[in-house]
């Protein structure tokens, strides 16, 4: 007897199977080909063995690309997770207009990443951009953002930090307001003060939260695209260039789509990995 | 006294900080009004204010045409999301059947899978479905999402049991069962899906790039960057400054209309997914 | 909120939303009624779909018979992969006036593209129309004409006459010195805030191959008088002085501060912050438009090197027509490319777009005499279209383009390694790829 | 209004992990059957087999004669009654009475007779507009049942109904429940874990342990005659006291005790190990040979629980009167022999 549970089950997730089928399995099963050719998307597929493999383990830019979402990652994390948690414990603080400033910082997110790289680029400018123009009148010189190797890609950084950070605030603010006040109360009669309050209590209690706010900016930094592709194009010396740009320049300048499949493996590999190693590293933390 | 000075001076820091957030977007809006020349100046002000800009824009591009694909696009979109996902979520919650958990492994697999290595195969099966320039290329490959299945499977394991025992006693489907008990027990998961994935969908602009050639088919952010990007702008800050605005303008109205959903929605699905 | 949860348990909206959106999407022309109907795509280029509008509806009440539809072509930075994409998915139009002959390579080697050479008048109908050495820059490796040459832009430099004027520079740089003479007039503070806000030129930060054609590849062509970065389509032609020189000679422009290496958006040229830029004939009407009242401005040749004698070549920015093979009719679509690139069509294309068809006997003919004369500037760009160079024909060009590009902005721009170093790091890169791309 | 049967029912969720062993039981109409066990012992799984919300790995249900195993749930007619209440909290009090109705396409008249009538009955008719969040625990227990009674099924389920209230609202539920079965007549079947439910309100009570049925039978044979040594256990409370010893002839000896037993048929002298059983209530004090030392007294007003120890074997006492020893006290007890039961020490099967 096919039992009924069985038969409802698999009738609820066939979308999900044709779904899948079409859109994931195929697609990859298709890039996973095209590892082994050399394809310029018009013409036949050509079968190239391994040498796409060997090309990237000899690939300078490949490893630069890594190496730049290492440097992404390194910047764009701790800025963010202090600057968000800083901000949340204000805000938590019985701050008046709270909803007001939570939804300023909050802006940002629900805004197209189109708009607002069209107004990051202006206010990147060196030379002529309201960034510049502010820190003139505090007598800072200009800062070279996007021009230089050595800014251009903690800039893009602290970009990222401002588009995102309304998320990281309220994901922390709901974790600040999910600790029960009889802690607090327990530490006063204690005697701890706020510093030893935030260390001891607030920090603990928030640790789910920030093994969230770990993996999605980790996921978001290997995902890094739209940002380099319209600010930098990868550049200055392809100081921004991230593993997702450098497939799509492979891929739609220059045509290359073996290769390109071949980086995208490689690059879902070491996300995969990452991402496992923080999972288990962070798991047995909590 | 130490307190309100204290108190003083933190929102001193949270306003310079708010400033800091939502300056850019008044300059945005103040450049579309200012004359083109003074559209680089720090002011949002300018010397005297037209909708020159929009008009010039809308003279090149049919945006509002774009707007209704968008609208379109990403209402179809978040509909089937919400009824396919939450169908599977579900299953994967409450039903115990062959492969389940394989599935549910699946799920959490293809959430980490770079785009980039779908995107040409992705765009090759569109074209072999003829679906190339239609609405079926922008809605379809988004008409299920690995997120919302998760959200609901996480929302729905909370679910009592006792209620669907009930209501298959009470004569209910497994479908029943879900629209009409689990639907309404989890408005707040339908709001956090439904919400993500509308503006996920109405940002998107990648796929459209790659889909959509006809201008009467495109959303509006793939109009908006070529517009921008393209040779259309011809270099005209406040046109393009002023094709963003039209553009983020919808979103940041639903956004301040919706604004506590929005925020529990995200707060929900960071801790959830 | 209401509404949308309203609507959402409403089947009856669910369901005809469907409905209309596969009507939407199910507008096909249907092909039986003995009609031939070709696809036509242009740019997007404001102009050009004035002048493709104009020519299509002049072809389609002449021609009952042949139907164009016409449709721009999203370009922008992808205009390529747009192209490409299309071509691979088989959505290609039957006919595109916007093929980038740097892709035609590639497009040739995927069969998408008709040659002109299987029409019986084919090659003698083009010979006719643009001058034989610059008809032999298109002809692809296999010796056979994959594109229909259709017009170019050859660049210059455009300069701020009123800044020239301000500094007391009575004429344009024609050398490398003189560029660099009034380089260090413009560059500089102008409003005493202690803050650099004019330059000489400026830079695209984003880097892209494709900035690079203008500005070290019309040196390079200049320079070397007429050559290209590859030589018979396939070997390496800039490891060289020429482009060691124009490495240091853009290195120290940066050093200098001529050039300002920063993002902008907007024109800045018309703004005043920038005192030349190298462009083409199609930003006279761009300038037309938007300058502010009293601009002042002039086309002058890329400077060469002081020592440099012989003709002034160019960078000629062609476009070219595409036919492609997936197309029903290729005959009627020759016929109707034919139509867009006749002597009548030029006309419209110099009126309307301000850009060059790549013609013989442009100036002379007494066509286009009256317009020449009513706009001198396009004479000038005119005279030059026979001193233009285009792209070599090689699969892998953006390849060795990219690998110059990388070294440019190392070299030039960050001023990080010397010219040599980045010569021999380009040259490495360029032989890997062509060896392993190549024809 | 049918009869149940229950045929040779198997469930293993894994291969060899059987939770339910060759079931087999015939419920007649109208019977009032309790389930009753420990947690863990199949009980639910059996009733949730009869609903059809479990598969049934082998055997048969016939419910009024018709087999129902591939029936699913909504076809058995019947109606169930669920622990934590299981209402619908979207929807008010009549709205969920009338779920089930509407989902059957009755009538709108009909259905709000059937209400108006069930919450006359249940006394629930002021809640109807309420949703189930604003009512106390006992509110919602009434609306869970008149949830099933709106239905008028053959069989009414109940898994546990009374577990999550307090104990005074649970004897007064007990009681309306059992008065519930009188006036309606219908076959009710009843789960609980708690023996004094099963005791009070059963017709007939089955007690399971593992999957296996120990002894079917009326309350008072299985407190009076249990089959096994976990029956004796399970039924009664303060539950029956055990002590393991030697019967030789018609003598158990054990630690501190030695008993003479009548009715013994065995005459042979052999030694054997017995465990000896008593309940609370057959210990009398004051006369008789064992000392035994008081380790607690609990006064219950009526009666009084004596924990005692018997060389270190604790036993309780449940004497019929108010008393207090102080702990530590000797005190005299006597077994009412012929209330004692003798089990088999290794397979606990009851001997006497």
């Amino acid at each position: 007897m096919v039992s009924r549970e069985q038969r409802a089950g698999h009738l609820l997730v066939a979308p999900y199977y044709i779904f899948f089928a079409l859109f994931v399995a195929y697609p990859l099963i298709f890039s996973f080909v095209l590892v082994f050719h050399r394809w310029s998307i018009v013409g036949p597929l050509e079968w190239v063995g391994l040498s796409n493999f060997i090309e990237l383990g000899g690939d300078p830019l490949f490893w630069k690309s890594i190496g730049n979402t290492l440097i992404f990652l390194i910047i764009h994390v701790p800025l963010q997770v202090s600057f968000a948690l800083v901000l949340a414990a204000i805000l938590n603080s019985k701050i008046p207009a709270q909803g007001v400033f939570r939804a300023a910082f909050f802006l940002p997110v629900v805004v197209s990443g189109v708009a607002v790289t069209i107004l990051w680029k202006q206010m990147f400018s060196t030379n002529l951009g309201i960034l510049n123009q502010l820190l003139y009148e505090f007598g800072i010189d200009p800062v070279p953002w996007v021009t230089d190797p050595s800014w251009a890609m903690p800039s893009i950084a602290m970009m990222a930090t401002w588009k995102n950070i309304g998320l990281y605030v309220v994901l922390f603010l709901a974790g600040l307001q999910g600790i029960p006040r009889h802690l607090y109360e327990a530490a006063d009669i204690d005697g701890a003060s706020t510093v030893q309050k935030f260390f001891h209590i607030t920090i603990p209690a928030i640790n789910p939260v920030f093994v969230v706010v770990l993996i999605l900016s980790t996921l978001g930094g290997f995902s890094l695209f739209i940002e380099p592709y319209v600010i930098t194009g990868g550049g200055p010396m392809n100081s921004t260039l991230s593993g997702v740009l450098y497939i799509y320049r492979q891929a739609f300048s220059f045509f290359r789509m073996g290769y390109a499949a071949t980086i995208g493996f490689a690059l879902a590999f070491i996300v995969m990995t990452v991402v496992i190693i923080q999972r288990r590293f962070v798991e047995r933390e909590v | 006294m130490k307190g309100k000075i204290k108190k003083l001076f933190l929102l001193s820091l949270l306003t310079v900080l708010a400033l800091m957030f939502i300056y850019p977007f008044f300059w945005m809006i103040g450049g579309t009004l200012k004359p083109e020349i003074e559209v680089m100046n720090f002011s949002p002000f300018g010397s005297s204010w037209s909708l020159d800009s929009y008009r010039i824009m809308l003279g090149k591009i049919p945006l509002f045409r774009a707007l209704f694909n968008s609208i379109i696009v990403s209402l179809i979109s978040t509909v089937s999301v919400l009824v396919l996902s939450s169908m599977t979520g579900y299953a994967l919650a409450r039903l115990r059947f062959r492969g389940r958990s394989v599935i549910f492994n699946i799920i959490l697999f293809t959430m980490v899978l770079p785009f980039q290595l779908t995107l040409i195969p992705l765009y090759v099966l569109m074209v072999k479905f003829g679906w190339v320039d239609t609405y079926a290329a922008l809605i379809v490959p988004y008409t299920i999402s690995a997120f919302a299945i998760l959200l609901f499977r996480q929302f729905f394991m909370q679910v009592p049991h006792d209620l669907i025992d009930a209501a298959r006693i009470d004569g209910l489907s497994e479908l029943g069962i879900l629209f009409r008990i689990f639907w309404p027990l989890s408005k707040p998961a339908l709001i956090t899906v439904g919400i993500i994935h509308y503006m996920g969908i109405w940002n998107e602009a990648l796929w459209p790039m790659i889909v959509v050639r006809k201008l009467s088919m495109m959303t509006m952010p793939q109009m908006v960057a070529l517009y921008a990007v393209g040779g259309q702008a011809e270099s005209q800050v406040g046109t393009q400054l002023a094709a963003a605005t039209l553009m983020s303008l919808p979103i940041i109205i639903i956004y301040l209309v919706l604004q506590r959903h929005f925020i529990a929605s995200m707060a929900s699905s960071g801790l959830k997914g | 909120m209401e509404l949308l949860k309203k609507l959402m348990q409403n089947n009856t909206v669910c369901f005809l939303s469907f409905t209309v959106i596969f009507l939407l999407s199910c507008g096909k022309v249907s092909d039986t009624d003995g009609i031939v109907r070709l696809t036509y795509w242009s740019s997007t280029n404001p102009y050009e779909i004035e002048l493709a509008e104009e020519l299509v509806s002049e072809w389609n009440s002449a021609h009952p018979d042949t139907q164009v539809i016409l449709q721009p072509l999203p370009e922008g930075r992808s205009g390529e992969e747009v192209l490409i994409i299309a071509a691979a998915g088989g959505t290609a139009p039957d006919i595109c006036s916007n093929v980038p002959p740097v892709i035609v390579p590639l497009l040739a080697k995927g069969h998408v593209l008709v040659p002109v050479d299987s029409f019986d008048d084919g090659r003698d109908y083009l010979a006719q129309r643009i001058p034989e050495d610059l008809l032999h820059t298109f002809v692809a490796a296999d010796g056979k004409l994959y594109q229909i040459p259709w017009k170019g832009n050859p660049v210059m430099v455009q300069y701020n006459m009123g800044i020239l004027k301000e500094v007391g520079y009575d004429h344009l740089p024609a050398t490398w010195s003189e560029w660099a003479e009034l380089a260090e007039l413009v560059s500089g503070d102008t409003d005493g805030d202690g803050r650099d806000d004019r330059w000489m030129g400026d830079i695209n930060i984003i880097s892209e191959w494709r900035q690079r054609l203008f500005d070290f590849y019309p040196f390079f062509i200049a320079a070397s008088g007429g050559q290209t970065i590859l030589k018979n389509n396939c070997e390496i032609n800039f490891d060289n002085q020429v482009t060691l020189d124009i490495f240091a000679f853009f290195a120290r422009g940066f050093q200098e501060g001529w050039y300002a290496n920063s993002t902008f958006i907007g024109d800045q040229f018309l703004r005043g912050h920038i005192t030349a830029h190298i462009t083409g004939p199609w930003n006279i009407s761009h300038t037309e438009r938007f300058k502010p009242a009293g601009f002042e401005y002039a086309f002058g040749p890329i400077p060469v090197p002081d020592d440099f004698k012989g003709d002034y070549y160019t960078f000629g920015d062609p476009k070219s027509i595409g036919i492609f093979s997936t197309a029903k009719h290729p005959e009627a679509a020759w016929n109707f490319v034919k139509f867009l690139i006749s002597r009548q069509a030029d006309l419209r294309l110099l009126e309307i777009c301000a850009q060059l068809p790549l013609r013989k006997n442009l100036l002379p003919d007494s066509l286009y005499i009256p317009y020449f004369r009513e706009n001198p500037m396009m004479g000038q760009f005119a005279e030059l279209v026979p001193y233009t160079r285009g792209f070599d024909q090689n699969p892998a060009l953006q390849e060795v383009f990219d690998a110059i590009n990388e070294q440019f902005d190392a070299v030039c721009i960050q001023r990080r390694r010397d010219p040599q170093q980045g010569l021999s790091r380009a040259v490495k890169r360029s032989a890997n790829v062509l060896k392993a791309r190549g024809l | 209004m049918a009869s149940v049967q229950l045929k040779n029912l198997k469930k293993a969720y894994t291969k060899d992990n059987l939770v339910i062993d060759d079931f087999s039981l015939d419920i007649s109409d109208g019977e009032f059957l309790v389930l009753v066990g420990p947690s863990g012992c199949g009980k639910s799984t059996i009733l949730r087999m009869i609903a059809g919300l479990e598969d049934i790995t082998a055997g048969e249900i016939f419910i009024d004669g018709n087999l129902v195993n591939d029936q699913p749930p909504k076809n058995r007619d019947i109606a169930m009654v669920f622990q934590n209440y299981a209402l619908y909290p979207h929807m008010n009090v009549y709205n969920n009475l009338a779920f089930g109705l509407k989902l059957r396409k009755f009538p709108k008249q009909e259905i709000a007779k059937r209400v108006k009538l069930a919450a006359n009955i249940l006394e629930i008719g002021r809640y109807l507009q309420k949703k189930p969040k604003e009512l106390s625990g006992g509110e919602r227990q009434r609306v869970a049942l008149g949830r099933a009674i709106v239905r008028d099924p053959k069989v009414f389920l109940f898994d546990e109904p009374l577990s999550n209230l307090d104990a005074k609202l649970r004897v007064q539920m007990r009681a309306e429940i059992k008065k519930l079965h009188n006036e309606l007549q219908t076959t009710m079947i009843y789960v609980t874990h708690d023996q004094v439910e099963a005791m009070t309100m059963g017709d007939r009570i089955v007690i399971l342990k593992d999957g296996i049925a120990q002894q079917i039978g009326s309350p008072m044979e299985v407190y009076q005659v249990p089959s096994n040594r976990f029956v004796g256990s399970f039924i009664g409370s303060p539950a029956m006291n055990f002590i393991e010893g030697d019967l030789t002839g018609n003598v158990f000896e054990g630690p501190g005790v030695k008993v003479e037993l009548t009715d013994i048929e065995d005459q042979s002298n052999q030694k054997r190990s017995i465990t000896l059983g008593i309940r609370p209530e057959d210990i009398s004090i004051g006369q008789g040979q064992i000392t035994a030392q008081v380790i607690v007294t609990e006064p219950l007003g009526s009666e009084t629980i004596i924990h005692i120890k018997l060389a270190d074997n604790p036993l309780v006492i449940k004497y019929p009167q108010l008393v207090f020893y102080k702990p530590g006290e000797k005190i005299i007890i006597n077994f009412n022999t012929a209330r004692i039961m003798l089990f088999d020490t290794h397979t606990g099967k009851r001997l006497k």
